[in-house]
């Protein structure tokens, strides 16, 4: 299936969700997050590959992207999840995918997300007693050499 | 039931021998086919025309542009330079060989082609000063060695 | 019974830390195994020894600058990456480059992919004991793929190639005898691992049924490329979402049965195959014209996002690209296919003895750079 | 009762013996590098030497010379004492190889059993340097050359029986001179024997595919992880020394010893030895490693039950 024609299935069984302008990303709202992603994992949409999931910090919200594929219906999804920066917790896929487990670890780590429910939620690429999270855009480190802009 | 389990047993177990041997065929045969190695520091490599070494420079072309160090992306160069009415002369031009990622971005984007890639890849030294290198000096490559001439 | 006696002769768990210096670890991971005698009970990776932050030195960088580092992510193949790379931003600016960069570009990416097949192969053989020597005889076939590369482009392992809008240089004159000299060179050596490691009883012995994954296990935990196809599931981007030209060339995407160590080291060795044959057809189809397109050196893309993934060696490499309209890029993600095929491994590895991790490792194929980043 | 002649001989055959030990185990340990590198498509050692031949001598300086390094935590005493034991047994056991018609230290009428009393003695030193590392990898290394040793000791007794069941004897010198009408392996049973005493001596020394103590790739260096410098070295030494032992033995009990025509018969034990050590590491550099349940099971399942059927066959073609 095409994208839009994915949109048009997703939309028609849950009215909240919406589509972002200029991209193919589909805006889930965070509290139905888990149900959406429970009716995308069964048929008819089937998608069974959690490929990626990471964020952007747009500075007045974080966006965090989820790209889906079905290796047996053969197409894709992108969802976004938009969070306000005070309230930073969102459920965690890890149950429906198991794949969720490690990229969420690493979007935790990276962006201070936390997926609430999640198994294991530890940081995974700075050391442990990391303090700050490195892919914010405010972050900021007094080792932290920027490369000058020329 | 049981010949028949014999006679797979004994199938696999030929098989099996049979698979030995074929490996030591094969070690055996390059025990006579000629070496491929160098002996190194003695016998070297011709490097290719393209090769990418330590940095050169042609100070006489130089145009002080700053395009190079604009477009290194590790920002190991570092130019100042002359303002007398339009023409600027070079005054220093450093080369951080720590930094240097040898990408060949900088000799790429050199309008006149005073910057090129030496074909030096014995680079380690004794003394970390050494890795700072002005790259206006004349003999700063003759301790390095060199390859082949370009 | 004595409770004084039992409570003096009881069982332990051993907890043994292997890695991050370890021979076979490939690299510094660090596998937390908990023991019981030589069985592991439980394993817990702990990665990130090699984090050099490419996310956050991407915000920092222009879209050229960036590609000398993408070399550096995955650094057994960094063709692939600087190709994952260059197509995710040229997607992001809707540019279409020559059919001859198409051309050069799977040159180039199918010669890399063998290259870091060999190291896959050599790496296991030498996991499961064969000290050295196929890991030397696969090495000895990657030194004329390197030596290709180093005419081509003039680097041996970070090649920074591939560029925005085509590639470097134009192939050098006489490499494409060179090339078909390598294709010629090679098939027979293919058939020499066969014969050394394949079908060798002892090999089997060890790899055969030793940590089965399982096909919805393997989709479930998105795992990708070799690892994926050996489980049985026929995915491959190159044919499944061909990008480049692959459309054009006739391969097979060899497809495992039963998804054990054994799967994983053959579909590798099956591929080297399929990609010496793509390479002998790109060489003989190679187009005339320009290799680049001309484009300035500064990409200002419009504000937007574009994921694009690619068939690396190790699985599906992407990169999620979201500009804001400067010439930095805002945000980019890699996807690195090892990150997610180094997750299952505690699945597979609970129950089996401590010399078969070692072989359950070496046949997912996992780069540190890669899954640090 | 030893006259004071006979005890100069022995002293006298007994030095020559330890000096050829010595050069030997060097002499095999640039041989493997030469072997593997030309398996390998390599040169190995060209620096030291014609061919490198000096290598094992530099080596050996440079291993003198490094810092002998405790682990911390280290059981100090059996640390200390493993390599010894490592390096002893092995070199006892030439006692009672016969190297030429006269040369040999002692041919004691017990010969084979001797050596398989000594034999038994190398694991100790393996499992004393596991055990006193304080690593858990050498532990695990010594746990493993225990198990594999004890294990293979049996099939490997069984088919030296055999060896002296021919002979009727139990001393070297007389094995030997049992076979001057034809060598041992070109009977049938013995061919077998053979078989069966080669890949047990395979894993006896820890060599590949059986070398699941050192298991570089699993357990980094196995039992002698911990160990720099001379200490080491020993280890090093005392697994060629027994590679030699193994093939000596070999060269003994089935290849007729020194016998040979036309040649002095030191130089036709050494061709033959050294020609048993060669397929050895070219073995070596071929096959990957089994398994530690899979050793443990060939050698109980197959190896055993193969050597006490031999044994029967050759008591019953003796009888007969």
């Amino acid at each position: 299936m095409r994208p839009d024609e994915i949109s048009v299935v997703i939309k028609a069984r849950f009215p909240q969700v919406k589509e972002e302008a200029g991209t193919n990303g589909i805006i889930v709202p965070k509290e139905s997050l888990l149900e959406v992603a429970q009716y995308l994992k069964n048929p008819p949409l089937v998608f069974d590959n959690l490929h990626c999931i990471t964020a952007v910090d747009r500075k007045e919200k974080m966006e965090l992207v989820y790209i889906l594929y079905s290796i047996r219906e053969r197409h894709g999804v992108t969802l976004k999840v938009y969070l306000t920066l005070e309230d930073l917790n969102v459920a965690s896929l890890s149950a429906i995918w198991k794949s969720a487990n490690w990229l969420e670890r690493e979007v935790y780590d990276l962006f201070g997300i936390i997926f609430s429910d999640h198994p294991d939620l530890r940081r995974i690429l700075n050391p442990y007693d990391w303090k700050g999270y490195p892919l914010r855009k405010d972050y900021s480190n007094p080792e932290l050499i920027a490369k000058p802009r020329l | 039931m049981v010949v028949i389990k014999m006679i797979k047993h004994t199938k696999n177990f030929v098989i099996g021998t049979l698979s030995l041997i074929k490996g030591l065929a094969v070690t055996m045969k390059y025990v006579f086919r000629p070496a491929v190695t160098l002996q190194y520091p003695t016998e070297k490599q011709p490097m290719s025309e393209r090769f990418r070494g330590l940095v050169g420079l042609h100070p006489e072309k130089c145009i002080v542009c700053l395009q190079c160090m604009k477009m290194c992306p590790t920002a190991c160069l570092a130019i100042t330079h002359k303002q007398e009415d339009k023409k600027k002369t070079l005054e220093t031009f450093k080369y951080n060989m720590e930094l240097c990622c040898f990408c060949g971005l900088c000799a790429q984007v050199c309008p006149t082609g005073a910057i090129i890639m030496t074909d030096i890849y014995e680079i380690s030294v004794y003394d970390r000063k050494k890795l700072d290198i002005n790259l206006l000096n004349v003999k700063k490559y003759d301790e390095w060695t060199h390859t082949t001439v370009k | 019974m004595d409770t004084t006696r039992t409570k003096d002769i009881y069982t332990e768990e051993f907890l043994i830390n292997m890695g991050p210096q370890h021979p076979s670890t490939h690299g510094v991971l660090s596998l937390e195994l908990k023991l019981d005698g030589e069985i592991i009970r439980e394993c817990t990776p702990h990665i990130g020894y090699l984090h050099r932050s490419m996310e956050k030195i991407a915000e920092n960088r222009t879209y050229t600058q960036f590609i000398p580092f993408t070399d550096r992510i995955d650094y057994v193949a960094s063709m692939n990456n600087n190709l994952g790379y260059v197509m995710a931003v040229e997607k992001l600016l809707n540019l279409e480059v020559s059919e001859r960069a198409k051309y050069i570009r799977v040159i180039v990416a199918e010669l890399n992919r063998i290259a870091s097949h060999l190291i896959a192969v050599g790496t296991f053989a030498q996991d499961l004991g064969a000290f050295a020597t196929p890991l030397f005889y696969c090495f000895r076939e990657r030194e004329k793929i390197i030596d290709i590369f180093d005419q081509i482009c003039g680097n041996r392992l970070t090649y920074n190639y591939i560029r925005i809008g085509g590639v470097q240089f134009d192939l050098p004159r006489g490499i494409d005898e060179k090339i078909k000299e390598f294709v010629n060179y090679m098939r027979p050596k293919v058939d020499d691992y066969d014969n050394l490691l394949t079908y060798n009883t002892i090999f089997l012995a060890r790899s055969k049924n030793i940590g089965v994954l399982p096909k919805d296990l393997a989709i479930n935990y998105s795992v990708t490329g070799p690892s994926l196809r050996a489980s049985g599931v026929k995915w491959d981007l190159r044919k499944d979402e061909p990008y480049l030209v692959y459309n054009k060339f006739e391969f097979d995407i060899p497809v495992g049965e039963n998804g054990d160590s054994w799967d994983r080291y053959k579909i590798r060795i099956e591929e080297i195959r399929q990609s010496l044959r793509i390479v002998e057809q790109a060489i003989d189809a190679l187009p005339g014209g320009e290799p680049t397109v001309k484009v300035g050196r500064i990409h200002k893309p419009a504000p937007s996002e574009a994921y694009f993934r690619t068939e690396n060696p190790r699985g599906e490499l992407g990169f999620y690209i979201v500009s804001d309209g400067s010439m930095y890029p805002y945000r980019l993600k890699i996807r690195a296919p090892s990150f997610s095929n180094l997750a299952v491994l505690p699945e597979l590895v609970k129950g089996v003895k401590v010399a078969d991790i070692v072989c359950v490792l070496g046949s997912f194929d996992v780069l540190m750079g890669e899954i640090d980043r | 009762m030893l006259s004071i002649l006979d005890f100069i001989w022995v002293l006298i055959i007994g030095l020559i013996v330890l000096a050829f030990i010595a050069v030997s185990a060097m002499f095999l340990i640039w041989w493997e590098r030469k072997v593997s590198a030309h398996i390998q498509s390599r040169l190995g050692p060209m620096r030291v030497g014609w061919h490198g031949v000096l290598q094992s001598v530099a080596d050996t300086i440079k291993l003198l010379l490094k810092e002998n390094i405790i682990p911390a935590g280290a059981d100090k005493m059996i640390w200390w004492l493993a390599p010894f034991f490592a390096v002893v047994p092995p070199v006892m056991a030439f006692v009672v190889i016969p190297f030429g018609k006269n040369l040999i230290v002692k041919d004691l009428n017990v010969g084979i059993l001797y050596i398989m009393a000594i034999s038994s003695v190398c694991v100790l030193g393996i499992f004393m340097a596991g055990w006193g590392s304080n690593n858990k990898y050498s532990l695990l290394g010594g746990m493993r050359s225990a198990a594999q040793i004890i294990s293979y000791e049996l099939p490997l007794i069984l088919s030296m029986i055999i060896v002296s069941m021919q002979a009727n004897s139990l001393s070297m010198q007389k094995i030997v001179a049992a076979q001057s009408g034809h060598w041992n392996i070109l009977h049938p049973n013995m061919m077998l024997a053979f078989i069966v005493y080669i890949i047990s001596a395979t894993a006896e020394v820890n060599r590949v595919p059986f070398d699941i103590p050192e298991a570089e790739s699993e357990l980094v260096a196995g039992f002698h992880t911990e160990y720099s410098g001379m200490k080491f070295a020993m280890f090093f030494i005392g697994e060629y020394t027994n590679l030699f032992l193994i093939s000596a033995i070999a060269t003994t009990l089935f290849f007729g010893g020194w016998l040979g025509p036309i040649l002095p018969p030191v130089i036709w034990f050494l061709i033959k030895t050294y020609g048993i050590v060669s397929i050895l590491m070219w073995v070596r550099w071929t096959f990957p490693r089994l398994r530690v349940d899979q050793l443990m099971g060939f050698a109980w399942k197959v190896l055993t039950p193969v050597s006490f059927f031999n044994l029967a066959i050759t008591g019953w073609l003796l009888l007969k």
